[in-house]
């Protein structure tokens, strides 16, 4: 991990989570509006050029508003997917498999423009296109699922030396209620770019032409359903996210959501029911709904990848140094510190003074009535430093600090020098 | 068939059946609601004190519950039979009776489907016996009959609803026709939009076709599954190969046996005489029979199979059925199931109506007393005579049993006032 | 003080702290830390075993109590104690209830009326003392009346007898053996029971003596006999009037007609002097002070026919270590005193030769006296000369004659005075009860033989606000004389126990648990003037008329003190599989001619004494015998032998009608015969017909290291159920009640199935889950609770355990047992649960695992050590407690494993092997 | 929803409309809160009765596991030191400070410290710490770093879940029996 990550890793990871609290709903109107048009071009296919009743063309006609930021979305996507990578779990996922899962989701995502751009020229749809329509719709909504399932490991420290052995771990109930959230965010997305992308203006004392009036029923219907839905899925994300993630904050945020999610159906009933026209509060809204929850997932992280939670996790293969805070995690229990300055004196204040002194008894005896005992042969003492056992029994035993040898033999230079003959 | 009634008269006949609930019918479903309502109260008494306020012990572990179980789902195999089966077969009676049965199988499994949750122990772990992935990584024991039954019920249950849907849709537009306000909303949006044009006429024709054959082998399977939760065992009485046939023909002996219970009372209340002609009702006597005297067969190999093959635990136990502590019951089963029945030789008593009503009714409680004896007699006298003991059903089962009752009757008076109870497009067209 | 104050002080360090809380499994919530970390033993989750004895009947067999988080949860025999040899009887296992009892005293209670009020230790012997010193100015007597005791318990008591005044009366016990007592007094002038070396007896006879169920010592009976029989072909031929389970484990029994053994054993001793090797070792006199008597008349006298009586006798000359015990039922009727008399002559030209009679190491029944005592006792209550009487650990009450009123006279006492532990008829009619600390919670020693001192040592603090016998007796010495032996009875025991033994005995005495001390050998012999005399007084007696009933000790509740443990009450008879009720048995062909069948009620009267009780029918019970297990005397024994002392309790002449009453009895056994089925395959194996050859179309189970299996012997097998009680106590399984096994539901792991042939001979099987390699129980459970491990073992996993209940349908066995309740444990009962077990709810189904706990124990000290379980680490519960080694368990994999190597033997066979299920559990065949 | 101008009648409905949409938010906003009270999102945090910081015992004064912890290698539960292990240093080293007199109230007092349970398993489970030692398990693969908590808190799930995958990858014994009791 390069240092300059290490240090600057906090502004790195609000970066990551503007990225994608600004990629998904971009990334969501792009799956949304595809689905809806490549649905009314097979209807219309299927029905045939003639008859095609008119409020299939004006769904195709709102479903693909512009096209030309789509190249932005890819780009975005790319660059959050490679900022995460960075920031979390490095080795969670062997770089092979991440830049698959990059090339997977930029495939499905070209895949999902080309057809786009056929439908822009009104060109007629034919077989193929409409599957490489699907093609691409499919492999970009499974790999916000894998996404979603990562999401949702990342929470689970205690599976991941398991994962290169069980990789079914890798799929869990939360990580499907994540990719729910997700496909509901869509529908409101794009039920909204129905109800409200409408050529003209709403509401209008002339009764707008049929073609939208389905369009529009479409739309008010996708996003209501997504909305009434949303708290079920929050409620269901309560009860399944793993119990390190949870907490009072997480759950803040859910309710929050909630609410904001209620405020958002009252507002769509009255924009049905003609009494306000206010399409750019209500993609706000959604907007809003998508932070947080993206909002969710960032605490969620926080509170999981404590450094206390990451320790004496991978076992056979240790762990090079993780990215968080700058320390290392010692590998295995017994603290064995980098041995530090070779000084007697200092390792004795810091280690042997919280029970020793020279003169007089604290919890061990007086070093002055022990020390000469082993004048003779200087080793047993490095030794009996090393394993101290238990020999006076009107003293409590003393603790193995598992000093290394060095050590052992800078004390008990450190003793000889300064106990009295 | 007396094809003189025209179409609108069918209609109105059949509709009137639906109109306000008299107090005849109100006490009907206040008596069944009651009797639900007393076995829904027993079955919380008994989660919360333990299965031991329930009459089974030792050796006997199974009793009426799951006596109950395997009755209803039998019952069950009436609806399948007449409205899948019959309808391959192009029979001319089946109109009379193909709404009715199966709305009784969607019932009959309904209350059968209670039982497995009732006769656990721990009923409060019964998503164990679901194979939902789990973070306990555990799946569920495909070996076990009993996993075998929770697929198969289901199965069955869900293509009789489909089944029983699709035939009432015409019904429904019909009925939404003929009623205004909010229950000819209702209907109208129940039968999805059905205008009775070509094309849908067409698609309804193909898919009823479709069902009807995807639904017969159902007759067959399901009843030979939950035979299987006794015949995989190694208890003897059980472990014989001839159960999967006996137990279908059984099921379908009692389905149709409780079909004429309801249709013939139903076809004089709500006078629909002409529509359910007695040449119909002489056909489903003449199934009466026929399943009658395979049961009857069923129980001579039975008896026979154990004393040819002098298989020491077989013959005391087809020793302890006929005379034993249960002989009573197993002979009223014999009486009810194989010997009366073949009056229905005589001509004039299978078009008798009060005849083939009181030995439908018998048919159905021998059928009852044979599941308890196999279920029972089995358990009580098997392996090690140092464990032969004898059971006797507690106040709670036969609350519960008679609550299961009460659920059956309650949903069937009320699919009586809601939906048509024949099927008037099927008429018409007769 | 605690344990290891007391230690040091006798200068032994070693042992544990008694801390009683810590880590408690009940609330897992909390970790209680301990104020000073035990040197070893007792750890949070390990096990400590701790010796001592047990006291529920006067054989006191030597037990280890295993300790876990300080509290006692199992007994097991100590495996090298001279008089148990590591086993325990089925009333030894339960002996944890009565440590745990619901009701047990917890205070002095005092009688207010007809109630009781608890009153302080202080109140109580302040009350006692002055008692004692105002009786002794009103010309009262105070007495001492207490149950079997030895040891420093003994000692002390004769102290306080001489120190303050009070007659030490003679020991009561209802099974006390007066006649064979005064019958060795009259022969040898040594009024001891002598030890029987049954082991060495190549030929034993043993005539109403029931040495499996209540005679002296029935663990050590049990375990001689399997020994004897094991390695010196020893013939056993049981004499008997009526139907008892020593009987019906003996190679050959001879029912006679009850009354009839005086001139049996007589005509025997008669043809045995005719041979001129006996003749020599009795003297001229009593050869010729000898009563003639005939074959013929010994014949319908004793009612058995003549070839059985001559092949007896030429038995007992063929043998070279013959062995005749007579005792028990033959010796309590009005004839006894002759019966004993005979039996003991007979005993000494037969079995003197080659020393079967130890006196040296003679039982310890020294100061027991008899029933006449007792009536003594009731003349000076009736005529107010007791002052303070104390009945200790004994219930004369329930044990004398209705019609001595004895409960009535107690009141006339001035202060009279029951120590237990438990309620008992004695204590309901004394004036106060003190509760005496129970044998886990005390220091104490017995002597069970001369010379054997075996210890008693606290395994736990006491419960309840109890003391030890000693610290009372101390106190009132204290009181009374102002000067005590010692300050408490431990101070007691270790000046006693320091002058007893040398420093190395003392600490073998405390870490094994025993001591014998060598005694002095000394010879017996024949004083030929009593003997005489006696012989003379010898009347020709009649057998007693038919019908006749017998009163039998019963194996479940000795002398009825131990039926008040609810956990003996669940474990059936093991011949009429009765539990929790009382009946008197007969016999069917008896039974049709009543026209009564099982539960209906039989009265039985006689001139004043009157029983009526349910009937169960017993195959192999002769026909005019009425069988009358102890407990079902609701009121007393109908009388005593004026002569020797001895309960009557064999009464002819009895007069039986039905009642009409009809009683629920709790039967187990649901039928008595075997149906041909082959369970225990008689020589006559079913009709001959053998299924082809096993194929199975399963694949073969791959076992790696271990394929856990049990081998149960069914020729040492006695029936003794101690087997059931241990896995009772064990595995915490619940004790459910009457009315639940009316219905069925017992819920023992393993129970002992008697089954009888058409001529009534009784042959017994453990029956337990048999681990099958294709164990009809799992394929059908859905939720893999039943499940196979790679062990062998069918492991029921509790918590997944969804109750469809199909496991125990389709067991070929029925071993597998429901909860159907929540079973509640009374306070303070649940203290004895096994920690390494799970505690089981409502639903959950539960059956033998061949103590999975005790597996998963040596495989974790096995994993420490790096190495596979040695053959014999793992016994499980049922293996240990057998007195005959009958159940022996081990790896069938390792081919030199004791239960493979019996495996091999002819006799294997598997019940059921043909439905193939192939069980792990291998039968061997009796004959 | 027809959007034709509001009728007279459809207020009623609408007003029924939103009785109904703002109860159901209501009632999941509450299910919500309840799925964290029941997930224990809301339980104060456990209050050991005293403070013992394993900061400075394991990390500073680099103290192994197994010093006060001594059940740890010989048998089935690790245990909880007792007070004497404590008080044989904190007799004498820093007894001013207030969690110290709280330890030696307890010593006075001669009652045992009762410390709250955090690695709770259910009473059907048998797991032994000494089989997962010998397996070279170190205690920070289940109780993560514990010498870098100030106040204990449970890392794992401790389901059956996660033992089971540790035993699947690493080969250990998985017959039910071995964990249930």
């Amino acid at each position: 991990m390069l240092p300059e990550i290490q240090t600057h890793l906090e502004q790195l990871k609000w970066l990551l989570i503007i990225l994608i609290a600004l990629v998904c709903p971009l990334l969501a109107l792009m799956l949304g509006g595809t689905t809806v048009s490549l649905a009314s071009a097979s209807l219309k296919h299927r029905t045939g050029e003639k008859e095609t009743p008119p409020w299939i063309d004006g769904l195709l006609r709102r479903a693909n508003p512009s096209v030309e930021h789509d190249t932005l979305v890819v780009l975005t996507i790319i660059a959050s997917l490679l900022l995460f990578k960075i920031i979390y779990r490095p080795q969670l996922f062997s770089n092979a498999a991440w830049i698959v899962l990059i090339l997977l989701l930029t495939a499905g995502l070209g895949l999902m423009v080309c057809c786009r751009y056929r439908l822009v020229d009104q060109r007629p749809l034919d077989r193929t296109a409409l599957a490489i329509g699907g093609a691409g719709v499919t492999i970009v909504a499974a790999c916000c699922l894998a996404l979603a399932c990562t999401e949702s490991i990342l929470l689970t420290p205690e599976f991941w030396p398991h994962l290169s052995h069980l990789p079914y771990l890798f799929l869990s109930w939360h990580g499907f209620t994540r990719f729910a959230e997700f496909l509901l965010l869509t529908c409101a997305i794009t039920g909204n770019a129905l109800l409200f992308s409408t050529t003209s203006p709403y509401p209008t004392s002339i009764p707008p032409p049929a073609a939208d009036c389905v369009a529009r029923r479409i739309g008010a219907g996708l996003s209501l359903g997504a909305l009434l839905l949303w708290p079920l899925a929050l409620g269901l994300e309560m009860a399944l996210i793993p119990s390190l993630a949870g907490g009072r904050l997480l759950t803040a945020l859910a309710v929050a959501s909630i609410l904001l999610a209620a405020f958002c159906t009252f507002l769509l009933g009255m924009t049905l029911y003609g009494k306000i026209h206010a399409p750019k509060t209500f993609f706000a809204m959604i907007i809003l709904l998508f932070w947080c929850w993206a909002f969710m997932g960032h605490v969620a992280r926080e509170r999981t990848l404590t450094p206390v939670a990451l320790a004496g996790l991978a076992v056979e293969t240790p762990t090079p140094a993780l990215a968080t805070e700058g320390e290392s995690i010692p590998p295995e229990v017994s603290p064995s510190k980098a041995a530090k300055v070779l000084n007697g004196k200092e390792l004795f204040e810091q280690k042997c003074s919280v029970c020793h002194r020279f003169d007089q008894r604290v919890v061990g005896p007086p070093l002055n009535s022990v020390v000469p005992g082993y004048r003779s042969d200087p080793e047993t003492l490095t030794a009996f430093l090393m394993q101290p056992v238990k020999r006076n029994p009107n003293y409590p035993a003393m603790p193995n600090l598992g000093l290394t040898a060095d050590q052992a033999e800078a004390i008990a230079d450190y003793l000889f020098q300064n106990a009295e003959p | 068939m007396n094809n003189d009634i025209s179409a609108p008269q069918v209609e109105t006949d059949v509709l009137t059946a639906m109109r306000r609930p008299g107090p005849a019918w109100l006490t009907g479903l206040g008596l069944a609601g009651l009797l639900f309502a007393g076995g829904l109260a027993l079955w919380a008494y008994q989660i919360m004190h333990g299965m031991g306020v329930a009459g089974i012990t030792h050796p006997v572990g199974w009793g009426v519950y799951i006596t109950d179980f395997v009755f209803w789902v039998g019952i069950a195999h009436s609806g399948t039979l007449i409205s899948a089966v019959l309808f391959i077969f192009r029979a001319r009676f089946r109109t009379s009776f193909n709404r009715a049965a199966e709305a009784m199988t969607i019932f009959a499994l309904m209350v059968a489907g209670l039982f497995p949750l009732i006769h656990l122990g721990r009923v409060w772990r019964f998503y164990y016996l679901f194979p939902y992935p789990n973070q306990r990584q555990l799946w569920v024991n495909f070996r076990s009959p009993l996993i075998w039954d929770v697929f198969a019920v289901s199965t069955y249950f869900l293509v009789s609803l489909v089944f029983f849907y699709v035939g009432l849709m015409p019904d429904l537009a019909i009925a939404a026709r003929h009623r205004s306000g909010r229950a000819g909303k209702l209907y109208r949006i129940l039968s999805l939009g059905w205008t009775g044009n070509l094309r849908q006429w067409r698609h309804y024709g193909r898919l009823y076709m479709f069902l009807a054959a995807f639904a017969t082998p159902l007759v067959a399977s399901v009843h030979s599954i939950v035979s299987w939760d006794f015949a995989v065992s190694i208890i003897p009485g059980w472990h014989t190969t001839i159960f999967a046939p006996y137990f279908v023909a059984g099921a379908i002996f009692s389905g149709t046996a409780m079909v004429l219970t309801l249709v013939i009372p139903m076809r004089r209340v709500l006078n629909l005489q002409e529509h359910i002609p007695i040449d119909h009702i002489e056909a489903i006597a003449k199934i009466l029979l026929l399943t009658s005297l395979i049961v009857g067969f069923s129980y001579v190999i039975e008896h026979g199979m154990a004393f040819y093959g002098e298989n020491l635990f077989e013959m005391e136990q087809f020793r302890f059925r006929a005379l034993g502590h249960y002989s009573l019951l197993f002979w009223i089963m014999i009486m009810c199931n194989a010997v009366l029945p073949l009056l229905l030789f005589i001509r004039r008593l299978r078009r008798s109506l009060a005849f083939l009503f009181v030995l439908s009714l018998l048919v159905n409680v021998g059928m009852w007393l044979e599941r308890f004896v196999i279920v029972v007699c089995s358990l009580a006298r098997d392996f090690d005579p140092y464990n032969w003991g004898n059971y006797l059903p507690s106040p709670v089962e036969c609350g519960i049993t008679l609550g299961s009752f009460g659920l059956f009757f309650a949903a069937f008076l009320v699919f009586v006032k809601t939906l048509p109870v024949l099927s008037i497009t099927e008429l018409k067209e007769r | 003080m605690d344990r290891r104050k007391f230690l040091q002080l006798m200068g032994l360090v070693s042992g544990t702290t008694l801390l009683s809380s810590c880590g408690s499994e009940r609330n897992q919530k909390e970790l209680i830390s301990y104020l000073v970390p035990p040197e070893d033993g007792v750890r949070p989750g390990t096990a400590a075993w701790r010796v001592s004895t047990c006291s529920e009947c006067p054989a006191h067999c030597g037990i280890t109590v295993r300790l876990r988080e300080g509290r006692a949860v199992k007994l097991e025999g100590n495996p090298d104690h001279p008089v148990s040899q590591g086993a325990l009887c089925m009333r030894g296992q339960a002996a944890l209830w009565r440590l745990y009892h619901p009701q047990r005293l917890r205070t002095p209670l005092l009688r207010t009326g007809n109630g009781y009020r608890p009153i302080g230790w202080d109140e109580a012997m302040k009350r006692i003392a002055e008692a004692m010193t105002a009786s002794a100015e009103k010309s009262r007597t105070n007495m001492l009346l207490t149950g079997s005791t030895s040891g420093s318990l003994a000692a002390l008591q004769e102290r306080f007898a001489d120190t303050c005044r009070i007659d030490r009366l003679p020991e009561f016990e209802f099974f006390n053996h007066a006649a064979l007592r005064q019958a060795y007094q009259l022969l040898y002038g040594r009024p001891r029971l002598p030890r029987f070396g049954i082991e060495d007896a190549d030929l034993l006879v043993t005539v109403g003596a029931d040495l499996l169920e209540t005679f002296i010592s029935p663990v050590g009976y049990a375990h001689q006999l399997s020994v004897a029989r094991r390695e010196k072909g020893l013939q056993w031929s049981h004499i008997e009037p009526h139907l008892s389970l020593t009987g019906a484990n003996a190679d050959r029994r001879l029912t006679i007609r009850p009354g009839s053994e005086a001139t049996l054993l007589l005509w025997l001793l008669q043809t045995l002097a005719k041979r001129r090797r006996y003749a020599r070792r009795l003297p001229q006199q009593i050869l010729d002070a000898l009563p003639k008597i005939s074959l013929a008349r010994a014949m319908d006298n004793s009612g058995l026919p003549g070839s059985s009586l001559t092949e007896l006798a030429r038995s007992l000359e063929k043998a070279r270590h013959p062995l005749l015990i007579t005792g028990g039922v033959a010796t309590a009727q009005l004839a006894g005193g002759q019966v004993a008399l005979l039996g003991c002559l007979l005993q000494w030209v037969l079995t003197v030769p080659w020393q079967g009679l130890d006196f040296d190491r003679a039982e310890n029944f020294g100061r027991a006296g008899d029933l006449r005592d007792l009536q003594q006792l009731n003349l000076s209550l009736q005529n107010d000369e007791v002052g303070v009487l104390i009945i200790s650990r004994t219930d004369p009450v329930r044990h004398s004659p209705q019609k001595w009123r004895l409960d009535e006279n107690l009141r006339r006492a001035r202060l009279s005075i029951a120590m237990t532990d438990l309620h008992t008829a004695t204590s309901r009619t004394t004036d106060l009860i003190l509760p005496l600390t129970q044998n886990f919670e005390r220091w104490d020693d017995v002597e069970p033989r001369i010379g054997i001192h075996s210890l008693i040592q606290p395994a736990m603090a006491p419960l309840h606000n109890t003391r030890s016998e000693g610290d009372i007796l101390l106190e009132l010495q204290q009181r009374l004389t102002g000067r005590s032996e010692a300050a408490t009875y431990e101070k007691y025991l270790q000046q006693r126990w320091k002058k007893l033994f040398s420093a190395s005995q003392l600490r073998a005495f405390i870490n094994k648990g025993f001591v014998t001390k060598g005694s002095p050998r000394t010879t017996i012999s024949l004083r030929t003037k009593p003997t005489v005399a006696a012989l003379r007084r010898i009347a020709p007696s009649e057998p007693l008329p038919a019908p006749a009933t017998v009163i039998t000790g019963s194996i479940r509740s000795f002398d009825g003190r131990s039926a008040v443990l609810p956990l003996l009450g669940e474990i059936p008879d093991p011949l009429t599989t009765v539990t929790h009720g009382n009946w008197v048995t007969l016999s069917p062909r008896l039974a049709s001619q009543y026209g009564v069948k099982d539960g209906e009620e039989l009265r039985l009267t006689k001139t004043d004494f009157a029983v009526a009780q349910p009937a169960r029918l017993q195959p192999g019970l002769p026909d005019g015998i009425f069988g009358l297990p102890i407990d079902s005397l609701t009121s007393g024994p109908p009388g005593i032998d004026p002569a020797t002392g001895e309960a009557l309790r064999v009464i002819g002449g009895i007069k039986a009608h039905p009642t009409g009453k009809h009683f629920a009895l709790p039967i187990l056994s649901g039928s008595p015969s075997q149906k041909g089925r082959g369970i225990i395959p008689k020589p006559i194996h079913r009709k001959g017909k053998h299924h082809a050859e096993h194929r199975s179309l399963y694949p073969e189970p791959a076992y790696r290291q271990y394929r856990w299996a049990m081998a149960i012997d069914l020729k040492r097998c006695i029936g003794c159920a101690a087997c059931v009680a241990s896995c009772y106590v064990e595995n915490s399984v619940p004790v459910v009640g009457r009315e639940e096994h009316l219905k069925g539901r017992e819920m023992s792991w393993l129970r002992i199935e008697p089954f009888y042939d058409d001529q009534g001979r009784a042959s017994f099987i453990p029956m337990l889950c048999q681990h099958c390699d294709y164990a009809p129980c799992e394929p059908v459970c859905p939720v893999y609770a039943a499940y196979h491990n790679p062990e062998g073992l069918n492991v029921q996993v509790y918590n997944r355990c969804v109750g469809t209940r199909y496991c125990s349908n389709n067991c070929p066995y029925k071993v597998r047992r429901f909860n159907w309740w929540q079973h509640k444990w009374a306070p303070p009962l649940e203290k004895m649960h096994n920690p390494d077990l799970a505690p089981r709810s409502k639903g959950m189904m539960e059956k033998c695992t061949f103590c999975i706990q005790r597996i998963r124990t040596a495989h974790e000290t096995a994993g420490k050590e790096d190495r596979l379980i040695r053959d014999g680490e793992v016994i499980p519960a049922c293996a240990q407690s057998c007195p005959t080694d009958a159940i022996t368990f081990g790896n069938l994999l390792d081919p030199q494993s004791a239960v493979a190597r019996l495996i091999k033997t002819p006799r294997t066979y598997r019940v059921f092997e043909g439905l193939g299920t192939e069980p792990a559990v291998y039968y061997l065949r009796p004959d | 929803m027809s959007d034709k101008a509001p009728k007279r009648p459809g207020t009623r409905l609408r007003k029924l409309f939103c009785l109904a949409v703002f109860s159901y938010f209501a009632l999941l906003v509450l299910a919500t809160l309840s799925a964290s009270l029941v997930r224990g999102f809301f339980a104060p945090p456990t209050t050991q009765p005293i403070a013992f910081p394993h900061t400075t015992h394991a990390d500073k004064l680099n103290l192994a596991c197994d010093f006060c912890h001594s059940g740890v290698k010989q048998e089935a539960s690790a245990g909880v030191p007792a007070l004497s292990v404590c008080l044989s240093c904190h007799r004498a080293i820093a007894t001013d400070r207030p969690e110290i007199e709280k330890l030696l109230g307890y010593e006075r007092r001669g009652e045992p410290v009762r410390w709250q349970r955090l690695h709770n398993l259910p009473d059907f489970i048998h797991f032994t710490h000494q089989r997962h030692i010998q397996a070279e398990q170190p205690c920070a693969a289940c109780h993560g770093a514990v010498e870098r908590m100030l106040e204990v808190q449970r890392v794992r799930s401790l389901k059956m879940g996660w033992c089971i995958s540790c035993h699947r990858s690493r080969g250990a014994p998985r017959d039910c029996a071995t964990c249930h009791k």
